[in-house]
């Protein structure tokens, strides 16, 4: 067990291509990051490096404390599971195992001892004589796990590992893991392009875009409080309202319409506003509120998303089942639940708590 | 789909069986002549039933062979064949699946010139040059000889390139576990390239084994003696003096026999044989 | 050109594994090349005791021989024609097979053997189909009026070699679009079906055009096979006669060296014929190229 | 004991008479060991030799056609002459034992002879005395004439005895250089081509034209029947099939006629000749061919076993054996005399039709032989050229012209690869 | 447009695999009906067979009121939307668009007009001279859309039409749907078996498992009133917690706690109760609730997701974020809320609503 840590690193592929710049990241030993972000942004790069399957080109990678750039993978002890698993498909489920441990010379017995552990924690003890091809995709998922567990490595690295598995499984296998690494310590590195993934999982969570870091942080912190646009809208579902607005003073106006901000203001001139579905309301009578034009509505079961327009810009409110509806409503927002973000760069705007906060109540769920 | 067109598929048999007739009619007109006695054509055209002579004439063939035009018994001929076509087969998988993998695996300088020294001579059959070819086997003593039958024409390309083909559909991430497990490059080769290769390489077997089968120009230049003589090149004599001399039911035994072996291996294992040719050129 | 995402960094590795298939490659496909390359600048007489440097007299004299053209526009005829005969045939079965379930695997398997069939074995069985004497098909043509005599025709005789040298390769061909088929989606074809399109319609307008690589792929091979590989089809039958009205490229080369060991002619027409195979080995390679995206 | 290698053309019964002559050899004497190869025709088996030279892997012996003469002569560091070879290794030799068309064919200037002649030919007649039955002709009377030959075979395919009147084998032997000499007409320039390389040919004259006319139109009438090029290897089964009457190609086909000519009689005869273009035919010339011994043999007890095979071949009981048994000329006086001696002839009658054609007459320049290089390659040209005019692509002058242009650039070429 | 009527319709493949058993199925005149249920359950076999792409083993097909058993695909009237599209890739957006109309004869100005019109709703009006592999996923989708509304045919039926997009993606084209069939009120079958798209799209829902129908209805009264455990778990996410308990009167059992339903017991013997994640509530002091065992938790942000047992089954609770968490903490329930399945055979016991309800308040959102 190690503690990793990536000093300004940056990878440009042969060809030329700038895939991942400037990653400063120091992750505790035991801890387990996940790296989240659209396709193409960098993250499989940024693992690939700290595992040794890619040269890099920028910075220096340290596992414990010794810098690893110029080390082999099979020597900088640490194990990987792959986004389809790379299983040895031509041999068993006790060879995969043990096929890692054999090539460091482990002795037979030993060998043995490990894998039937790390089959039972896993248990697909069962499964040890079957070849990969006759295993369910879960099953497989498990193998993979394996494979890296019996090594006890410094840390584990997941490149996307749940992608390839049904939704269901997915919920499932995703509990299976963070368990494992809780119960093993390990230091893990977890890359995924899902955002509830990335929430579920992280201690700490890194959205990567275009190769550089938007945000670090706990999970709830980045929900909260994200640090732009793009985290804004990458984390949620569904997503963050995002509309250009304009601050005036104390009042935000939104297409033409303008509400008070109880003090909340960060700036003024134009901005762009954030605010989750679920953070809006239906708004009562008199209530200062925007008026929102409906168009259609998605039943979710437990809740009901309504979609509209405020102005020219989309919105979508999530409201429970029961709520009336009606072709032309208005909507209440809370100051406080609001985001704001530089109209220009996209960064969060420092929030602001008034001296005297005079909060507008806000709606049960009905 | 639903179709109700009953004569569309009616058609479709009818196209279907009168390809087969076109195909076989052929190798059915010789097995019939292979069949017949040495007079029985002399009253003008090959019968459509078989004769009484099967046994005889295959079994002059095999034993006897037919020293007037040159050939020794067809069995020492079958033999040739059959070492020339799984020395070639297996020569050309061992060096195209280990320069495959040179390719695949590792980057260095001069592997695109090394690629392509490669691949032309995939295309060039030996027919277009023959002269020099011929020559330069010669000054290496290797006319007759299995050397010279089979070491010439391990040089075509075609498996290297479907080794590529084939390596480059294994997922990237297979060698990078292999390698996070601490696999060097010749290890990774022996315990995992190689086990999955098996279906390729039992599939190329069998493209290649009928390749060499059906050399014909190769052995006929390089081969005096005719020890070392094979089935296929001996096919040609024995229809030259055939023609002035009517011996077809002969030749045409020797032509089944040419014929049989490969076919065979086409017929039984059909699977393999259609994954290594449709695979070799894709 | 692609290779793997990672690979391994060995330095002298990768050339140990090449040399055993550079070397064969170089002794017996590059040297040969070269040396035909110097020969096609050479007089020399059949014994090889006298040789005479004379520039690009074997290639002007090519060019002037009536023989030589006569034989390139046999071989594009040759090669034209056995490309076409064997690959619609063999469309036409593999579409056939191909809206067969079960017993279409009992056809492919009687369709596919010829493939075993040596070239030369396919000459000489089509030869004895036509032989004057004895051969059926003269028989059954007479008793149709119809005249054949390819010891003379030469028309017959192209005839003969393109039925011989087409009926070995239907399979082949036949085996690459039955494949091609499969790997037109059932779903488009099901598209042209709720889209009104009767089974001629979504043949000529969806499977067709769906499978113009493989068609492509096969025109090279094919083309490539009738030039190159029909060199035993000929010599099984009939030798490149009458009056030279089968003598392709090909078996030119073969006759006027080691026949005619007219060694510098013979060598030219190797140099021809490699710049010809190097061509349409480049366009397959960009194709196989384009295709091969993974 | 040494092993000496004969590569040889004979296939079928010619190649089972002779590995039997090899065998009987090797059963003699426990010194050497001949063994015979079949390298296919004549052709082929030329060009293997010289390929085999080349690639330094050649056989000891080789049996090469007249036509290749030429081509052997000139290559002078090529072969070990034989009178050289018999010399040289104290082996009896003398060349008047042979028949003098022999000896005239295959010897130099100076008049050594250079290769060892073992089945030397011409070209004869056979007919099916059968079928001429059957038209109503005399079967004992044989066409002597062209003009008898189209009337014969007119009324034998009229009649529908048989669906042609006559075939040929080897057309540019029989029909072509054959025919030159039988009427005195030169094939080519400096006597045939005996006087040096710097000959030409001249065998597009108005006789030769006339004949390849008359065959077009015989051909055309259904009279005759091509048999394909080089030895015509269709024409012996449509003469054993009954499907041709007449038919004509070397004395040495004989031993195949006897064999295969099942259910019919046949008839020997000279080969026919235009009675108005000369009285009295001329000698046919050779063919078939010698024995050429190549240099090169590592062992020097090789060429000392070749010598002693020849004087086996030479001996008369094995000259007049082969000879009696293949049609091939007995090519020493004694092997003729022998047969005499032994009532051959008497009992096989039609057996001395060809030593009588090929020796009738005083020979002229014009039918002593041809010599010239590359004729093999002229011979494809000739065939080829015979074959458009069939095909009715070219006149027979035309034909002719065209083979003399090629044929020349074919001599030219020799001739600059052999300065 | 028309109605279509599955009438006991049933499907066995030549190889002898059943895949469907008797369907009785009747969709109204401009109805959107979604298929959903499981892999292999059966969905994409009985739409082939209203298509016509399937022959029918057993039972009848309707469109309109004739019986199409024996009718060519062509000759239905109907459109179809693959899910991997199916566009023909040698042709243009346009010809795509055009080539069913031109196999019926439309003349060549119609063919513009409509091709025109479809291209313009689906905004794909200047990708009409591209091929289809110039297209991103979405605007292929859309092509494979005009390519059915073009032909203005009695009915569209969509194979899953959208599980090849991104989740994104996935979302904003469900919503063009709707709108668009809702626009052109042409009879549609959807299949899919992402509940939340079955949930958002459908008029009725038809929920297939093992080749039957287990239950339909209009989307609420699915995710309310699931039929039996099997839709119980399908629809809604997470997936309805389903544990064992026995009725005693009026008693709950389950493992070793016991909680009353206030007269809402609908049987008593062994039951399988079934409780939306969202219907429980951490209890206050002194209020009859169930012991749970926190596991681990899942931090969604705007939900948090406790995983953790009651007595010895997995149960799965949504709290708001803010909500306390101890490793030991009681769950209250709202008897009203609860879901009876027979325990055998896994259907829906029918409710009871006592005659004199006396409701247990139901915590507030924190
Ligand atoms: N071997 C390579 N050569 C050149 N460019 C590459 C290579 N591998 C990746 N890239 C580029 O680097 C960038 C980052 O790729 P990377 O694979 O790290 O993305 P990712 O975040 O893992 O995406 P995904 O979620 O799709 O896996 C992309 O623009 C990609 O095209
Ligand atoms: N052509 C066929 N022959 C035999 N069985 C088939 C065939 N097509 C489908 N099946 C079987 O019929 C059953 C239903 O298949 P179907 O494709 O209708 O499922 P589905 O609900 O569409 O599943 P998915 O969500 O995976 O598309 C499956 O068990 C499948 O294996
Ligand atoms: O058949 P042969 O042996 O008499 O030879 C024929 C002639 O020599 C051909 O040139
Ligand atoms: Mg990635
Ligand atoms: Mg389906």
């Amino acid at each position: 067990m190690a503690s990793i840590d990536v000093e300004n690193v940056g990878k440009v592929y042969s060809g030329g291509v700038r895939a991942v710049t400037d990653i400063k990241l120091n992750i505790a030993d035991g801890e387990f990051i996940v790296l989240v972000g659209p396709s193409g942004c960098g993250k499989s790069t940024l693992l690939r490096m700290v595992a040794g399957l890619e040269t890099i080109s920028e910075g220096e990678v340290k596992i414990g404390s010794k810098v690893v750039n110029n080390v082999e993978p099979a020597d900088r002890d640490i194990a990987m599971v792959f986004q389809n698993y790379a299983l040895y498909p031509h041999m068993t489920v006790y060879n995969n195992l043990a096929y890692g441990l054999k090539n460091r010379g482990t002795p037979k017995s030993e060998i043995d001892t490990r894998v039937a552990e790390a089959a039972r924690m896993l248990e697909i003890t069962q499964y040890l004589d079957r070849k990969p091809r006759a295993l369910s995709g879960g099953q497989r998922q498990r193998v993979a796990m394996g494979r890296a567990i019996v090594r006890k490595p410094a840390a584990f690295l997941f490149d996307e590992p749940l992608s390839n598995l049904d939704a269901k499984l997915r919920v499932s296998m995703r509990g299976e893991i963070k368990r494992l690494q809780r119960r093993l310590g390990t230091t893990s590195i977890y890359v995924t392009h899902d955002q509830l993934e990335a929430m579920t999982l992280a201690d700490r969570l890194v959205v990567l875009n275009g190769g550089r870091i938007e945000q670090i942080g706990a999970p709830l912190e980045v929900y909260h409080a994200p640090a732009s646009t793009f985290v804004a809208s990458f984390i949620g579902s569904p997503a963050m309202n995002l509309v250009k607005g304009e601050l005036h003073g104390d009042r935000l106006a939104i297409g033409p319409s303008v509400i008070g901000l109880n003090g909340f203001a960060p700036a003024s001139g134009p901005v762009t506003v954030g605010v989750r579905a679920e953070d809006m309301r239906v708004a009562r009578e008199g209530q200062e509120a925007l008026p929102f034009r409906l168009e259609y509505t998605e039943e979710l079961g437990s809740q009901r998303l309504i979609h509209g327009a405020v102005g020219d810009q989309q919105v979508t409110v999530a409201v429970s089942p029961e709520t009336e509806l009606t072709p032309e409503m208005r909507i209440a927002v809370d100051a406080r639940r609001l985001h704001f973000f530089a109209a220009d760069t996209g960064r969060r705007l420092p929030g602001k708590v008034p001296a005297e906060a005079k909060f507008a109540p806000v709606e049960p769920v009905a | 789909m639903v179709e109700n067109r009953p004569f569309l598929t009616f058609l479709t048999h009818f196209v279907l069986i009168l390809g087969v007739i076109v195909v076989v009619f052929p190798v059915y007109l010789a097995f019939i002549a292979s069949t017949q006695g040495p007079s029985d054509f002399l009253s003008g055209v090959v019968p459509l039933l078989p004769g009484s002579h099967l046994m005889e004439n295959y079994g002059q063939m095999l034993t006897g062979g037919m020293s007037r035009a040159g050939a020794p018994p067809l069995w020492i001929l079958l033999g040739n064949s059959l070492l020339m076509a799984i020395i070639i087969a297996v020569g050309k998988i061992t060096i195209s699946i280990i320069s495959a993998y040179a390719i695949v695996y590792f980057r260095f300088p001069f592997r695109l010139l090394a690629f392509w020294l490669i691949f032309i001579t995939l295309m060039l059959p030996v027919e277009v040059r023959i002269v020099p070819t011929f020559k330069v086997v010669a000054d290496l003593g290797m006319l007759n000889s299995y050397a010279g039958l089979t070491i010439p024409l391990i040089a075509s390309a075609t498996a290297t390139f479907l080794f590529r083909q084939f390596f480059l559909t294994i997922p990237d991430e297979l060698m990078e576990a292999a390698r996070v497990d601490g696999s060097g490059p010749m290890k990774f080769f022996r315990d995992i390239l190689l086990p999955l290769s098996r279906t390729n390489i039992a599939a190329l077997f069998v493209v290649l084994f009928i390749y060499g089968w059906i050399q014909y120009l190769w052995p006929l230049l390089i081969t005096n003696d005719s020890r070392y003589y094979t089935i296929v090149m001996a096919i040609k004599r024995l229809a030259a003096v055939a023609d002035s001399d009517p011996q077809w039911n002969l030749v045409m035994a020797a032509m089944i026999l040419a014929m049989l072996p490969p076919v065979l291996v086409v017929i039984l294992m059909q699977r393999l044989f259609v994954k290594g040719l449709v695979e070799t050129e894709k | 050109m692609q290779t793997k995402r990672t690979i391994f960094q060995n330095k002298l590795l990768p050339y140990l594994l090449l040399v055993p298939q550079l070397a064969v490659t170089t002794v017996f496909f590059l040297w040969p090349a070269g040396q035909a390359v110097k020969s096609s600048f050479e007089r020399e007489d059949p014994f090889g005791f006298r040789t005479t440097f004379i520039w690009f007299d074997n290639y002007l004299q090519l060019f002037e021989d009536p023989e030589y053209l006569n034989s390139l526009g046999r071989t594009a005829i040759f090669a034209v024609s056995v490309t076409l005969l064997s690959m619609s045939l063999a469309l036409l079965f593999a579409v056939a097979v191909n809206r067969l379930l079960r017993s279409g695997r009992v056809y492919t398997t009687l369709l596919l053997w010829p493939y075993a069939v040596a070239p030369v074995v396919a000459g000489v069985l089509w030869w004895f189909m036509f032989n004057p004497t004895i051969g059926i098909l003269p028989y059954l043509l007479a008793r149709l009026g119809i005249s054949w005599n390819h010891r003379v025709d030469g028309a017959d005789a192209m005839i003969l070699i393109i039925l011989a040298a087409s009926w070995k390769q239907i399979s082949y061909n036949f085996l690459f679009f039955v494949a091609g088929l499969q790997s037109v989606p059932q779903s488009l074809v099901e598209a042209a079906a709720i889209d009104g399109a009767g089974p001629f319609k979504r043949f000529w307008t969806i499977v067709f055009p769906l499978l113009s690589p493989t068609t492509f792929f096969l025109m090279i091979i094919n083309i490539n096979y009738a030039m190159f590989e029909t060199f035993g089809t000929i010599d099984g039958s009939t030798g490149g006669g009458p009056a030279g009205a089968t003598n392709t490229l090909v078996y030119k080369v073969y006759a006027d060296g080691f026949l005619g060991l007219n060694i510098g002619s013979s060598a030219a027409q190797s140099v021809i014929l490699m710049l010809i195979v190097i061509a349409l080995t480049a366009v397959q390679f960009r194709w196989v190229e384009r295709r091969v995206q993974y | 004991a040494t092993e000496i290698t004969w590569w040889h053309a004979m296939g079928a019964e010619l190649g089972q008479k002779l590995e039997g002559i090899a065998k009987k050899f090797n059963e003699s004497q426990t010194e050497y060991h001949v063994t015979p190869v079949f390298k296919g025709t004549y052709p082929e088996t030329l060009t293997a030799a010289i390929a085999a030279f080349r690639a330094g892997q050649q056989p000891a012996i080789v049996q090469v056609f007249e036509v290749g003469t030429g081509t052997m002569m000139a290559a002078k560091g090529a072969v070990y002459p034989v009178y050289k070879l018999m010399t040289d290794n104290k082996e009896p030799w003398d060349p008047k034992g042979f028949l003098t068309p022999v000896t005239g064919y295959y010897s130099d200037t100076e008049g050594n002879i250079l290769s060892m002649p073992f089945n030397s030919s011409t070209p004869i007649m056979y007919y099916n005395k059968d079928v001429f039955k059957k038209a109503g002709l005399d079967p004992e009377v044989a066409p002597k004439t062209w003009k008898e030959v189209e009337e014969f075979s007119k009324k034998i395919v009229s009649s529908g005895a048989a669906k042609c009147g006559f075939t040929s084998g080897w057309i540019s032997w029989v029909q072509l250089e054959n025919l030159s000499a039988i009427h005195d007409k030169p094939y080519g320039t400096l006597e045939n081509g005996f006087g040096g390389l710097k000959t030409e040919f001249t065998f597009n004259g108005d006789l030769q034209a006339r004949h390849w006319e008359n065959l077009k139109k015989w051909a055309d009438e259904g009279l005759f029947q091509y048999g394909g090029p080089v030895g015509g290897n269709d024409a012996p089964p449509k003469f054993y099939a009954q499907e041709c009457a007449i038919y004509m190609n070397s004395s040495a086909s004989r031993a195949g006629v006897m064999l295969n000519a099942k259910g019919f009689e046949v008839g020997f005869a000279p080969l026919p000749y235009y009675d108005d273009a000369i009285a009295e035919p001329k000698n046919s010339i050779i063919g078939g061919a010698t024995l050429w011994v190549l240099n090169g043999q590592k062992d020097p007890n090789v060429y000392k076993g070749v010598a002693k095979f020849f004087t086996y071949l030479s001996k008369a009981e094995v000259q007049a054996d082969w000879h009696q048994f293949s049609g091939y000329l007995p090519i020493t006086n004694a092997a003729y005399e022998l047969g005499q001696q032994q009532g051959y002839y008497a009992k096989n009658p039609g057996s001395d039709v060809a030593i009588k054609q090929i020796t009738r007459g005083t020979p002229t320049a014009n039918s002593k032989g041809i010599r010239f290089g590359n004729l093999t390659q002229v011979r494809d040209v000739i065939d080829s050229e015979f074959e458009a005019l069939l095909a009715g692509k070219k006149t027979a002058k035309e034909a002719l012209d065209n083979a003399v242009v090629r044929g020349n650039k074919i001599l030219r070429d020799f001739e600059a690869a052999n300065n």
